[in-house]
């Protein structure tokens, strides 16, 4: 009996020693394999054509139908429209509240006239909070955060 | 098993029991609540998993929602009981199923269905000293700010 | 079960030793706090406390229509939001009666299973640091979960949140030449996993760590309403995609990987093993991909008849179910979220008792708890 | 007799052995996050001068400016006096280590119970870090680390000891002139005592399988959650230090110091040291931790009695 129960331990210690061996083969053999984190500030990863950043507006195109104000959960677009002489509606007012965003993609999805997407900008920070309320209809308003292009 | 089976074998024990008309779910007079449960979970039925308890406020009543599922047979069964409004009592199941324990905790968190002698009747989302039942529909906290209906 | 019986000896005057392992602490996943009364290194009683992240969904989906709730589900259980999305989506359709093209049907099951994938790696990489492997095995699970993710960005946009699962079908159809990357995952996360196997499963100091801890007896589990790979690591042959197949579960072959004894060990063992299945359906599931439209037909505003639904799918975390009561107008009238953490942790002060410290994350992290869906 | 020239003499040693500790301790914080880097298949820190260098000199220059916190309610003395007890007895132990045929600080002839003598006090401090930060946390790390370092404290100096019998001194230049024909983890008896030594060695400083008392999944931070600015960085260097130590007395003890056939003495003895810590960075980063019973267990249950069993068949061979 002492014997089966020397050889079992035995054989215990043996396996328990090869795991532990193979264990420190896959690492090491990581050793070798190219590094894949990358350098932030120096290189980025491109987003996805389909990526979902900030919200971006063509004037031209928003007909005002509110339908994207009406599909956002979280109610962050607000807008106001006016009429033009020959009887079409255009946006007065748009802004864009990048606080209650959650980047869901509803609105790009409803607009009608392709009107409103979402860019590429994903590197959003500031130091004041008024700078996240944001007029969409005034071309430099994403100037300050880095523009990251698709591949 | 299938529902109407389950129910008619039901009704062969709890007479005073009834369906729901859109739903399947069965619906039983708040005392029978215990007797109920213990039928249930032995021999014929095996409902071994008390898998959720909800409440719905319909302004005149409160319904409380049990859903079993079995795990030998795998069929599931909805219970429904009518409460009223003002101050619902109702037995509690956590001596038969533990699952009961923390899911009625939440449910007397968000409505205010009093579950007498559950084992550690406390609030569990949430803070223990917190006033009202948020999920009542005549709750109105004071900063909530709905959503504008457009 | 403690050899040495302190309660017996009392003569000596010993203290009780109140620790709070608080609501940060580096092994609770995400913002949990247990009460702990130790004495010395074993744990005499722990009383959970929950609700930090709790955002009060069910309330706020009361005056939000259908469709604008669902980037809702993305932040219950935020590491496998396709499948939350998708547990909403069905429920939904249940209500509505609204069946959807089969194209949209294997697309929502490969979405699916690459999610249960991310959301084991995750799972295992975690388990792993908590047992004091540190961050080797989740670095290595990072890497493959970046390669998900990666897909992921392509298909619907978004690297977490994806809000990809729409009701009636989904966002948008596949993008060109992603079955080709999917093909070459699926290839390069067949060596990894058994990688896993060589480096951590049969490891001598893992296996002392991790075997006969937090032993979750059948009856218990079933008792205690636990689900998923904690239910099946205790011997429960339980997975919804088999018993209750929806979507096109029943058209693929996958077997359910059943523990024996239910330790921290089995829970472990079961989730590497649910991954090589999960390979094995996107395989498939990619292999007879129907041609087709899979994006939504009906209207942008679902009005459902008055009446509820309760649908259950399988979460990599357990069984998420979505009891929705709708009045007939735009808005549910009530939304319950039945969530599988929250069961699955309230078995924790059960197999805790008379553990030593280092079982408590030992045992709460083979649980793979989820602030998000326990909080709601 | 005490002349000028021995003071001088002393004080040069000195210098050199603290300048070495420094530069090593520096090295080696950044060599591990270089080598636990490329095992987790990132790169480690890459920007501060060439790959990094420089980067535990950024280390060493913040924790300086940091503010030097004493938690409420701390034991004030054994607080403040805990780290000193934790870096001065690993500066000792750097007394008799035989970096080359000359390079020696002072050749005791009991260099081996020195070494030991010295090294236990370590345990002091740490249990004093543990006791006077006044947080549980460290309170129960301090205790751990009390239990583990003692009982891991006897197979380690029954290795020692098997080999001090084969080569029948204790100084530990003559131990390095017994190797030189063969190296002792060659004889197949020392190969065992050998591995007994390296086990019990990362356990004597924390490190590897065995670091319990700072396991940051349970305790945090350990004994050292309290401590921040300065006070850290010894704990830090100390701990390197000790693994320079051990990794130190391994080479001279069992792969035969600076013994080998071209390079000069000192270059063999830092490439045999630095090889041996590299493998306990390796096997740092690659295993999960044993728990506290299970380490208690394993060092009382199956160290200690193979290297008794170890001692007895070198004291049988050598009759």
């Amino acid at each position: 009996m002492a014997a089966s129960l020397m050889l079992r331990s035995m054989n215990n210690i043996i396996t328990g020693i090869l795991s532990l061996i193979k264990g420190l083969i896959i690492t090491f053999n990581n050793n070798f394999t190219s590094a894949t984190t990358l350098q932030y500030p120096d290189e980025k990863k491109a987003m996805t054509e389909r990526f979902r950043g900030l919200i971006d507006l063509y004037p031209e195109k928003c007909v005002a139908c509110y339908q994207c104000v009406k599909a956002c959960p979280t109610a962050c677009l607000a807008m106001t429209h006016k009429q033009t002489d020959e009887k079409k509606k255009i946006t007065n007012t748009f802004t864009y509240n990048i606080e209650l965003c959650c980047f869901c993609g509803l609105c790009q999805q409803v607009c009608p006239t392709g009107a409103i997407y979402m860019n590429k900008i994903y590197e959003i920070t500031t130091y004041e909070r008024n700078k996240l309320y944001i007029n969409l209809l005034n071309p430099e308003k994403y100037d300050e955060w880095p523009h990251t292009s698709p591949k | 098993m299938l529902t109407t089976e389950i129910f008619d074998l039901l009704k062969a024990k709890f007479p005073r029991i009834a369906k729901e008309e859109g739903t399947s779910a069965v619906i039983i007079p708040k005392e029978l609540l215990l007797e109920f449960g213990r039928f249930i979970k032995d021999a014929p039925l095996i409902f071994d998993d008390l898998h959720c308890v909800t409440a719905i406020d319909k302004k005149e009543k409160i319904d409380l929602v049990y859903i079993f599922y079995s795990n030998p047979l795998q069929h599931s069964l909805t219970l429904k009981i009518y409460l009223g409004p003002e101050d619902p009592k109702v037995e509690s199941l956590a001596a038969i199923w533990k699952s009961a324990n923390w899911l009625e905790r939440e449910t007397y968190d968000l409505f205010g269905v009093t579950f007498l002698n559950h084992p550690d009747p406390r609030r569990i989302l949430n803070p223990y000293d917190w006033k009202g039942y948020p999920l009542r529909k005549n709750y109105s906290a004071p900063n909530f700010i709905a959503k504008p209906k457009l | 079960m403690a050899d040495l019986d302190i309660k017996e000896k009392k003569d000596i005057f010993t203290e009780e030793f109140l620790i709070n392992m608080g609501p940060q602490h580096p092994s609770t996943h995400g913002v949990l706090s247990l009460e702990l009364k130790l004495d010395g290194e074993m744990v005499l009683e722990c009383t959970p406390h929950i609700g930090y992240l709790h955002r009060s969904f069910e309330k706020l989906a009361e005056n939000r229509t259908y469709t604008q709730f669902i980037p809702f589900t993305d932040r219950l259980d935020y590491v496998a939001s396709m499948n939350n999305n998708l547990g909403y989506c069905m429920a939904v359709e249940n209500l509505l009666k609204l069946d959807i093209t089969d194209r949209a049907k294997y697309i929502r099951v490969i979405v699916a299973e690459l999610n249960r994938i991310a959301s084991h790696l995750i799972a295992i990489g975690t388990f792993a640091q908590d047992l004091g492997a540190f961050a080797t095995p989740l670095f290595y699970c990072f890497r493959e979960r970046e390669k998900i993710v990666d897909i992921f960005n392509e298909i619907c946009g978004n690297r977490l949140t994806y809000n990809y699962i729409r009701i009636g079908g989904v966002q948008s159809d596949l993008p060109k030449g992603i079955e080709e990357k999917i093909k070459n995952f699926i290839k390069y996360m067949r060596s990894k996993i058994d990688e896993y196997d060589w480096l951590l499963t049969y490891n001598v100091i893992f296996l002392a760590r991790a075997k006969n801890i937090g032993l979750l007896r059948k009856d218990i589990a079933i008792n205690y309403s636990v689900t998923g790979p904690n239910l099946r690591a205790s011997g429960v042959k339980r997975d919804l995609r088999k018993d209750r197949p929806y979507l096109v579960y029943d058209k693929f072959e996958f077997n359910v990987p059943v523990g024996v004894n239910g330790d921290a060990w089995d829970r472990y063992k079961v989730r590497i093993e649910e991954m090589r299945q999960s390979l094995k359906i996107v395989e498939q599931a990619l292999g007879s991909l129907p041609q087709g439209d899979p994006t939504v037909k009906t209207g942008r505003v679902h009005k459902p008849a008055a009446g509820e639904a309760y649908f259950r799918t399988e979460n990599p975390r357990g069984e998420l179910g979505f009891y929705i009561v709708s009045d007939g107008s735009a808005y549910p009238y009530r939304l319950k979220i039945r969530a599988p953490s929250f069961s699955n942790l309230a078995v924790l002060p059960e197999l805790i008792k008379d553990a030593k410290i280092a079982d408590i994350v030992c045992i709460s992290g083979s649980l793979d708890i989820l602030m998000g869906e326990i909080d709601r | 007799m005490f002349t000028l020239l021995n003071l001088t003499n002393m004080i040069t040693t000195g210098i050199a052995v603290l300048g070495f500790i420094a530069i090593s301790a520096m090295f080696l914080i950044w060599w591990e996050r270089k080598v636990s880097a490329h095992i987790q298949t990132r790169l480690g820190p890459m920007r501060v001068g060439w790959h990094g260098i420089l980067q535990s000199v950024a280390d060493a220059i913040k924790l300086l400016l940091k503010e030097d916190i004493r938690p409420a309610g701390a034991d004030k003395l054994v607080w403040w006096l805990a780290p000193f007890f934790v870096v001065v007895p690993s500066v000792m132990a750097f007394a008799t280590i035989p970096f080359g045929k000359t390079l020696i600080p002072k050749d005791l002839n009991i260099g081996v119970l020195y070494i030991l003598a010295v090294s236990s006090v370590c345990v002091l401090g740490v249990f004093m870090a543990g006791w006077g930060s006044n947080n549980k946390y460290s309170l129960l790390g301090g205790i751990r680390a009390a239990a583990q370092i003692i009982s891991y404290e006897v197979p380690l100096i029954l290795s020692m000891i098997t080999v001090v019998m084969y080569a029948n001194t204790l100084s530990m230049q003559k131990i390095v002139e017994s190797q030189s024909h063969s190296w002792n983890i060659l004889h197949p008896n020392l190969a065992l005592a050998g591995l007994i030594y390296i086990t019990s060695a990362t356990a004597e400083v924390n490190r590897a399988p065995f670091d319990i008392p700072e396991a940051e999944s349970e305790l945090v931070a350990g004994f050292h959650t309290e401590y921040s600015g300065m006070k850290f960085a010894m704990f830090f260097i100390g701990e390197y230090t000790n693994l320079f130590i051990i990794s130190a007395i391994a080479t001279t003890l069992f792969f035969g110091g600076w013994k080998g056939p071209l390079l000069p003495g000192v270059i063999w003895f830092l490439i045999k040291t630095y090889s041996i810590i590299y493998i306990l960075m390796w096997i740092r980063w690659t295993f999960p931790r044993l728990r506290v019973d299970q380490l208690m267990g394993f060092a009382w249950k199956f160290l200690t009695p193979i290297s008794f069993l170890n001692l007895a068949i070198a004291g049988w061979l050598l009759l």
